[in-house]
């Protein structure tokens, strides 16, 4: 019962802050000077990356976890997150190039962000891919698991691999870059939309957990019906 | 553990001495790539000076991926994976062992192929040439410490042929943007390389730590 | 305006996609449970 | 370090001591809180339905399963944090061969030899290979022998390196009569150098010849033990239809 009012509460506060972000994204924030109404994508490409890093970190946790303590419950959080952040992951990946053609006049720019950010997807992708892949649940989870960690054990190094790489090979610089001049109202608005969609994110988390654990009840029921049988 | 890594060393390696199976996938399938790379881009000698690093460890990474997944294939059949799994020694020394079996076989195929790729596009390769061999090691060691690992975990799968790539290249992006760079340096462009070889010494490090480390998660049952 | 539309559309019709197919999913397992259930009471008897 | 573990067992302890094993893949669980002793020099058959965690108990023994509930002691260490030393005293043999098939007769030994760290090698390979009669293939590839002698090699594998526990997955499945002569020559020889033997089958007669004892694993417990010296073959197959009747 507890648990359920905890969950009414999650939704209703991601509700209740998604209207609040809706309003300051739309109609509180000022209109950016030189991006116009285009610069207002800021605030829902920007959480989107944090909620996908912040996905990939949880997998990382839980991976190690799991393979130190091989609980089972561990094993669905990673699964979980690791789903969440590629739906997120995709989202910039999207939001990204829609904002950068009216901004710059280029789909896409190999920019160390926006790199990162499609290689962190093709990892968790596979992430996604080997777990699909793998009949056995127990190997699963600890394939898994192991890739969770060396996954993101990974993400520094691309990312300074990519940096360095930008600026060997340098390419037209993109005006006005994703923080710079921040006015207070846009930075709280900002504000304002990361803990939305860190809510968000939790509110989907507990919602694919509950399948994960129906299936499980499934799955136990079924077992205790073949050896009755 | 030194034993282990001996035992598996001398083992794989008279595996593929008897079969020479990845030695002659991936050399052939390497060599294919160059050859359509010079076909599909038909490079001056000006433009493949720039790009050759590329291509080269394009070539190598495809070729590397053919020989990892043979050697696990080969502990699949008849069940060796038990055999592994049963045998008193540490299984970090397993990872190694493996490792260094399928760094030295990757190697001997990159080394055959660069006097291949510089007669192919007219590139001097003798100019750095310590130098180039260094980032070949650097780069092999990188790119076979994760794989060995993955290529552990794709011969459990469905799909495995297909999972070991789609699971490796991504992991191995800062190993191939590292040693490409570094090749071009070797190949004689005007880049300072220092950056690009710390880099790979620190992923080799890191990465083959960490899979001495979590082998054995993947050995079990 | 139209690309911030645009941006905002694709979050909104992701986010519903997914809510969605954990939605049927969800209801499946539950469906499945329920048989399940049934069944398990049946062969009691 | 190991004489003092010694020295706190009791002198009838048992060498192998299994404690409210469980172990489940993903929705099936293969064995409930089994728990089971082996004295040294005991020949112990098991067998059950397929499915009953026969296997899985044998894998588990053999450290090649190593996540599950419960303790496993082999002489008084527990196989979890077990040392070299230990595990070296397990001797493994299934129907399948763990050979390399690209590697000569020799090699393949050699390689489990190095392994296990067997001392004095060579002598001791050479013994193996006349023991099973592949003298003459000694540097032939493992792909190019026959069946039966693939199984004979296997044979002299799992004994490289003089295990004191044997542990049988139906060992007569798929050996040809040679093989399966050999296979009993050596259990009987092994049984009178006092050797533990652990043997899953679904071969009930052959399963009994040798047995101190046989345990009838049902749903990953064991449903029933049976003096093999105190009971006749035929009271035991009856006893057997009724447990698997049920």
């Amino acid at each position: 019962m507890a648990r359920d009012r905890c969950g009414v509460l999650l939704v209703g506060l991601t509700l209740v802050s998604m209207i609040a972000s809706l309003y300051m994204t739309f109609l509180w924030a000022p209109t950016e000077r030189t991006m116009g109404d285009v610069q207002r994508i800021f605030y829902f490409h920007v959480p989107s990356a944090w909620v996908a890093f912040f996905a990939f970190l949880l997998v990382f946790v839980f991976s190690l976890a799991y393979l130190v303590r091989r609980n089972k419950r561990w094993d669905n959080i990673s699964a979980a997150s690791a789903e969440i952040g590629v739906l997120f992951c995709t989202l910039v990946l999207i939001t990204g190039p829609i904002w950068a053609k009216p901004a710059w006049g280029v789909w896409w720019t190999w920019d160390a962000r926006l790199t990162l950010t499609l290689v962190l997807w093709l990892i968790y992708v596979a992430y996604l891919m080997l777990r699909h892949y793998m009949p056995d649940p127990e190997r699963r989870a600890t394939f898994s698991a192991v890739l969770g960690v060396v996954g993101f054990i990974d993400v520094p190094l691309v990312y300074f691999s990519i940096r360095w790489w930008r600026t060997q090979h340098p390419q037209p610089v993109m005006s006005g870059g994703e923080s710079s001049g921040l006015e207070p109202p846009m930075l709280a608005t900002l504000l304002v939309c990361l803990g939305t969609f860190t809510l968000l994110f939790f509110a989907l988390l507990r919602i694919r957990l509950r399948l994960q654990r129906l299936r499980e009840e499934a799955d136990e029921i079924q077992d205790r019906l073949e050896q009755t049988a | 553990m030194w034993r282990a890594i001996t035992t598996i060393l001398w083992k794989d390696l008279k595996i593929e001495l008897q079969t020479k199976e990845a030695f002659s996938a991936s050399f052939v399938f390497s060599l294919m790539v160059l050859v359509i790379f010079n076909f599909t881009l038909d490079l001056t000698t000006e433009e493949a000076m720039k790009m050759g690093a590329g291509f080269l460890w394009i070539a190598f990474a495809f070729g590397g991926v053919l020989a990892l997944n043979r050697s696990f294939a080969l502990e699949r059949d008849e069940n060796c994976v038990q055999g592994l799994q049963l045998i008193p020694v540490d299984r970090g020394g397993i990872y190694l062992g493996k490792c260094i079996a399928n760094t030295i076989s990757m190697l001997i195929t990159e080394i055959i192929l660069l006097p291949l790729f510089a007669v192919f596009f007219n590139i001097d390769i003798t100019e750095r040439l310590p130098y180039l061999l260094a980032v070949l090691v650097l780069g092999t060691v990188g790119f076979s410490s994760v794989g060995t690992l993955i290529s552990a975990m794709a011969v459990h799968t469905r799909m495995r042929e297909v999972i070991l790539p789609i699971l490796l290249l991504p992991i191995t992006v800062p190993v191939l943007i590292a040693a490409v760079e570094a090749t071009a340096y070797a190949l004689g462009a005007d880049t300072d390389p220092s950056f690009w070889m710390r880099l790979l010494v620190i992923y080799d490090v890191i990465f083959v730590t960490v899979s001495f480390l979590t082998f054995g998660h993947i050995l079990q049952e | 305006m139209q690309w911030l539309f645009a941006a905002f559309a694709v979050v909104w019709f992701a986010l519903f996609l997914y809510l969605f197919s954990l939605d049927v999913k969800l209801n499946a397992v539950a469906k499945e449970i329920d048989g399940l259930k049934a069944k398990l009471a049946r062969g009691k008897d | 370090m190991s004489d003092k573990m010694s020295d706190k067992m009791p002198a009838d302890a048992p060498l192998l001591l299994a404690r409210d094993l469980t172990k489940t893949f993903g929705r099936f669980t293969a064995l409930r809180s089994l728990s089971l002793a082996v004295p040294e020099g005991e020949f112990l058959t098991i067998v059950g339905r397929n499915g009953a965690g026969k296997t899985t108990f044998l894998k588990i023994v053999s450290s090649i399963v190593r996540s599950y509930t419960g303790d496993v002691l082999l002489g008084g260490r527990n196989l979890k944090d077990a040392d070299e030393d230990t595990r070296r005293k397990i001797g493994f043999v299934s129907h399948e061969s763990l050979l390399y098939k690209d590697l000569t007769v020799r090699d393949n030994l050699s390689y489990y030899a190095r392994m296990y760290g067997v001392p004095d090698r060579d002598r001791k390979i050479d013994e193996m290979i006349r023991r099973v009669g592949l003298d003459a293939k000694s540097s032939v590839l493992v792909s190019a022998l026959s069946r039966g002698m693939k199984q004979r090699l296997s044979l002299a594998r799992a004994f490289i390196h003089e295990p004191s526990v044997l542990l049988l997955d139906e060992p007569f499945t798929g050996l040809d009569e040679r093989a399966s002569g050999i296979l009993e020559e050596v259990l009987a020889e092994f049984k009178r150098s006092r050797g533990t033997v652990i043997m899953v089958t679904h071969d009930i007669d052959r399963g009994w010849t040798h047995a101190d004892r046989v345990v009838v694993f049902e749903r990953g417990t064991v449903a029933k033990e049976i003096s093999a010296r105190e009971t006749s073959l035929g009271a035991f197959k009856d006893e057997y239809r009724r447990i698997l009747g049920n």
